[in-house]
């Protein structure tokens, strides 16, 4: 077939690109190889846009296994044991079908963790739609959440957290990202990598289909022969066969015959193959017509572009396939050896014994094109209204307008959401979803892990540098506020697209703003992941990098719940509250313009207290501790009496103006509990910080005063009904 | 006593029941693949939760198949103790070892959260550590627990007290609002006829750690423990 | 050959998601009295040729496994 | 007047439900080459007596809200 320029276009490659494909090879691509190249040039899988600018981001720390580069991150976390973790985006295919795109997502970061050999413990999720208004939204919204649960469920691992925002910009454009934390012994870690000529390749698990060959659909239509008109590319998920899957990779690793091994997610068998060949400097050779195929007739083209789901390719020693086969047979599961490491450096195609392509596996990888594209910074920025210009009153009724910000989308429970994942499964699941962050005790030892996502989309369109680093700051301050130590991080980054220069500028910002940030934190990013052309019809969503973050809780004991404990403890304060309503969930809640500047953060005072809070924890001188971010201080308040239902009594004198003051998002805050007897070692222990006794924890009222002025004064029971079931009156009318 | 734990290849509470078992309780406790039909002299066969085999048909359907079910079987008409727990449940409904079925859950939505089960019947092999009428707090995660029985077989079950947890709120009063998937009479636990096979939808291993929000389980077990011998 | 089967709901046994679309439906404006889920079998025999032996064999699968006699019937709708 | 309808998924989606079904078919000995499940509506209209208009209605039914376009296709049975 003659390769045209049509076909060169429909393949998403320029004329440049193409031109370099024939010099590296020499020649001209046939079909195939030129499917190849596309697949593993493309945005998604090369970084092209990206990768310049992915370098600036810290990855390196003593308690780094494992940086970016593999299937996911590792990090050391003593006891021998290691936290292997990695997000990723699942966006589009949510868009075409909300339930399967999550679902498969999910599936999708599954296996980039027990690819690595690690036992996965906990998803969790963040997620962009539009606002709930809409029932298209409703229904994309309910489609990923059961998306999220189905496969989670199944597979038996809990997902215990995560995050959502809703903004008019995700209306055509949901994001889906995903988060899996697994656990490995640290010296036992797998990598994607082929080595030792005459090793075997074998392929595990779904057969192949056809599934989400797209793009190049409408090429490989004009050859196939009976084309069906319009082929679905959506990509179904088996989280039961992932689950056999699952247990017969972690059974088959521990045979010691398994040499590398990599998950088959995009570009499928192409990807697994040639990136195992370029990592472990060997040449690959597979023979197709001994690849599982679920459907007829396939063509070497729909075989090695195949995104069917559920599948891995290992390398297993030479000689030793057969204990490797012997496991996945016990699991009921398809292997067969389709192929081998060979000499040079080649990935090479068989089909049927014929050879039917040829291509230097770095060609494919690392020396795929590289761009520094353009940045600009938006126009819109200048143009931003500052929220101090709005003109909005302040409110004449307190207990209206709590009421009415704890029932809003921005601010309600998630329970609704979360209650329909099982969070509890594998019982590890030490402090539940809706603290700031989870914990997860780890068994056989005295220890915990705590993750969280954070991610603010109004922050980052206002200020993407700005924004990133509340993300990053908050992410760690979740998990400070659980007793536990930030190490390690991940990031999925969520664009329009590159070839816009002002989307290329967000992107540049946010990823400066993450490399400052985690600098500071000692929390290197070991992974993560890019998603571009997040737009329709030219429109782009927000600028949104969800940062992740993972830390250790050393003794279990020391856990700290982000809500009061016991009627009497002194509520305090940590930290300044400015005038910062900039991107704030309250002008959201008032409908006004999304306006600037979003909040400040000092990074190193940031730092500070959360160390601080740290030795607070330690020395045992707090009973709960509770970050402040959306919402403010009086939705965190709120929060801090709902799980028991106790009250508190506050009495606050400020300069601001009383919702200016209840609503800022100032970063660096946290709410904190005290008991009495503690109260004076706590005190000194502060002396070098902002500290602000709030008042006490009551009974049942929730009663509020700023400046002598008694402001709100409500049974915490009826906040609480509003704010538990706001999503169930969305959904379940 | 020596506990066993059956593995189906999609059980994914197999090992947290074996952690509470073992490490926790400190029984003997083995797991049991189900391929197998040995089972190892245990006294108490555990029917773990999970998606036994996807369960896409229908929660159970193809785990009644399976070679480990007929020496289960046989374990029961002994007069043995078999447990199914959340999945394990609808196992031993469609194996017919326990009566009723589960249909999707009222709200057709799966529901993981704690609930407040009221001991309906403590003069049992799998509840004679509580007191009469305990309510215990212990989590459920179901998409399918809506139990469902005809009327008749309802009369027999309530006659012969063979309902052993009823769902109700933290007082114990059985009411709608605390029936968190539809079943008729709130039944969240019941027995064979002859007291010695048992199902419950929720996790009482998910509820036996402090660390875990909830101790309650524990009761479930220690009941099995005291009869032993 | 292949064999169609229908597995339904027992009149009399809840079916909350058929229930939930009838409700959703009235909502539309659509007026549907009332509206019952069951499930749709294709099951595909490569080797058998005799129609009979193929019948005998589709109502072993489906009353063992596809469907639980305490709440669903089935019907074999076809086979060719 | 009652509608039956049918929707199964599209050629060349994958059925993991289907395929699970059959493989423990299979490895209870029974020769099923292929299955798989779809989903069974039955449909009634108390008001309506004209069955070129209840047809109308139960495609427009099928079309919305029964099936998923874009990975599942609907036929309607029977209407009677
Ligand atoms: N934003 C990012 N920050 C750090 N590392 C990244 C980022 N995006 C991608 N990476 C790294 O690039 C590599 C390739 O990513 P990806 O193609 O998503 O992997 P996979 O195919 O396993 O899902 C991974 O090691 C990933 O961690
Ligand atoms: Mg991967």
């Amino acid at each position: 077939m003659e390769i045209t320029l049509d076909l060169i276009e429909s393949h998403g490659l320029t004329t440049e690109e193409y031109e370099q494909i024939r010099k590296r090879l020499g020649r001209e691509p046939n079909l195939t190889e030129l499917g190849i190249f596309s697949v593993m040039w493309s945005e998604h899988c090369s970084y092209k846009s990206s990768r310049l600018h992915l370098k600036r981001l810290p990855t390196q720390g003593p308690q780094v296994l494992q940086g970016p580069g593999e299937n996911a991150g590792v990090i050391d976390i003593g006891d021998g044991l290691a936290a292997v973790f990695k997000m990723e985006s699942h966006n589009h295919p949510s868009l075409i079908e909300p339930f399967e795109g999550a679902a498969t997502g999910v599936g999708g970061i599954i296996r980039d963790i027990f690819t690595m050999g690690a036992r996965p413990i906990a998803l969790l999720n963040s997620l962009r739609f539009g606002p709930l208004e809409d029932t298209a939204n409703q229904l994309i919204m309910e489609g990923v959440v059961a998306g999220i649960a189905g496969y989670g469920n199944c597979i038996g691992i809990p997902t215990v957290g995560g995050e959502i925002q809703f903004q008019e910009a995700y209306s055509h454009n949901p994001l889906v990202n995903v988060f899996c934390l697994g656990i490995a012994p640290a010296h036992e870690i797998f990598l994607a990598r082929a080595s030792g000529v005459g090793n075997a390749l074998i392929y595990v698990g779904a057969k192949t289909g056809r599934d989400g060959i797209h793009g190049v659909t409408m090429a490989s239509e004009e050859f196939s022969e009976d084309s069906e008109s319009k082929r679905p590319n959506v990509q179904v998920g088996d989280p039961f066969l992932e689950k056999l899957l699952l247990e017969a990779c972690l059974e088959a690793m521990k045979t010691g015959a398994v040499v590398g091994i990599q998950d088959m997610g995009g570009a499928g068998l192409t990807c697994s193959t040639c990136e195992m060949g370029s990592r472990g400097e060997v040449g690959v050779e597979i023979e197709l017509a001994r690849v599982p195929q679920r459907e007829e007739k396939m063509t070497p083209y729909e075989i090695m572009l195949s995104e069917s789901q559920e599948r891995m390719l290992l390398v297993a020693e030479k000689g030793r396939q057969e204990e490797v086969l012997e496991i996945f047979q016990k699991w009921d599961l398809d292997a067969v050896v389709i192929g081998e490491v060979s000499e040079g450096h080649d990935l090479t195609v068989y089909d049927q014994g014929s050879k039917i392509a040829q291509m230097p596996n770095k060609a494919l990888t690392e020396e795929a094109p590289v761009y520094d594209r353009p940045a600009q910074r938006p126009a819109y920025l200048d143009e931003l209204p500052r929220w101090q210009d709005l003109d909005f009153p302040e409110p004449s009724d307190y207990n209206t307008l709590l009421q009415e910000i704890v029932s809003s989308p921005h601010l309600c429970s998630r329970r609704w959401v979360f209650q329909q994942y099982d969070h509890m499964v594998q019982t590890n699941t030490a402090i539940l979803p809706g603290s700031d962050a989870a914990v997860l005790r780890l068994k056989g030892t005295s220890s915990g892990l705590a993750v969280s996502l954070d991610g603010n989309s109004r922050y980052t369109y206002l200020d993407p540098r700005m924004g990133a680093m509340l993300a990053v700051a908050e992410s760690c301050r979740n998990v400070v506020c659980c007793g536990a130590r930030p190490l390690g991080a991940t990031n999925c980054l969520n664009f329009g697209s590159p070839e816009n220069p002002e989307v290329m500028w967000q992107f540049i910002e946010s990823v400066e703003g993450i490399s400052q940030a985690c600098e500071v934190f000692a929390t290197p990013i070991t992974g993560g992941n890019v998603s571009f052309y997040n737009e329709t019809n030219g429109a782009a969503i927000l600028p949104t990098p969800i940062l992740g973050i993972v830390g250790k809780l050393e003794d279990l004991k020391q856990i700290r719940e982000s809500f009061f404990q016991k009627v009497g403890d002194s509520v305090y304060l940590l930290g300044e509250t400015r005038a910062e309503l900039g991107g704030s969930a309250y002008l959201e809640h008032l409908g006004l313009p999304l306006s600037g500047p979003c909040p400040a953060l000092d990074l190193n005072q940031e730092k500070a207290l959360q160390d601080k809070l740290l030795d607070l924890i330690a020395l045992e001188c707090i009973e709960s501790a509770h970050d402040v971010s959306e919402g403010g201080l009086l939705l965190s308040l709120a929060e801090c009496c709902f799980p028991r239902t106790l009250g508190l009594t506050m009495e606050a004198s400020t300069p601001l103006r009383p919702d200016h003051y209840l609503l800022s998002e100032s970063p660096s805050r946290i709410v904190v509990s005290v008991r009495k007897e503690k109260e004076e070692e706590f005190l000194k222990r502060v002396s070098d910080l902002d500290v602000h006794k709030l008042g006490e924890v009551t009974d049942e009222i929730f009663q509020v005063s700023v400046n002598e002025q008694s402001l709100i004064s409500v049974p915490i029971t009826r906040i609480f009904q509003v704010w538990n079931s706001f999503l169930d009156g969305v959904f379940e009318h | 006593m020596k506990f066993g734990v059956v593995i189906f290849p999609g059980s994914n509470c197999d090992h947290d029941t074996h952690h509470v078992l073992k490490s926790v309780l400190g029984q003997e406790t083995v797991f049991l693949w189900h391929q197998d039909t040995d089972l190892q002299d245990v006294d108490t066969v555990i029917l773990p939760g999970g998606f036994a085999y996807g369960d896409y048909l229908r929660c159970g359907a193809i785990a009644k198949f399976s070679p480990i079910l007929e020496s289960v079987r046989r374990h029961a008409q002994d007069g043995k103790l078999v447990v199914g727990i959340c999945n394990g449940f609808q196992i031993l409904q469609e194996a017919g070892l326990l009566p009723g079925v589960m249909l999707r859950n009222a709200g057709l939505r799966f529901v993981c959260r704690h609930v407040w089960l009221r001991t309906e019947n403590n003069q049992t092999l799998f509840t004679n550590a509580c007191q009469e009428g305990q309510v215990l707090k212990i989590p459920i995660a179901h998409n399918e627990g809506n139990f469902f029985i005809s009327k008749q077989e309802l009369a027999e079950l309530q006659e012969n007290q063979q309902i052993v947890f009823r769902y109700s709120d933290a007082q114990g009063d059985v009411i709608p609002e605390a029936n968190p998937n539809g079943s008729i009479d709130s039944i969240a636990g019941v027995m064979n006829r002859q007291g010695n096979v048992m199902g419950m939808m929720p996790h009482p291993e998910r509820a036996s750690e402090a660390l875990l929000n909830s101790e309650d389980g524990r009761f479930i077990f220690k009941s099995m423990i005291n009869r032993v011998h | 050959m292949k064999a169609k089967v229908i597995v339904r709901l027992k009149d009399g046994v809840l079916d909350p998601q058929g229930q939930t679309i009838q409700r959703s439906l009235n909502k539309m404006g659509h007026e549907v009295t009332e509206l019952r889920q069951g499930k749709y079998f294709e099951i595909e025999f490569n080797g058998m040729k005799d129609e009979s032996a193929v019948r005998q064999r589709v109502e072993e699968i489906a009353a063992d496994v596809l469907c639980n006699p305490i709440i669903e019937t089935f019907e074999i709708e076809d086979i060719s």
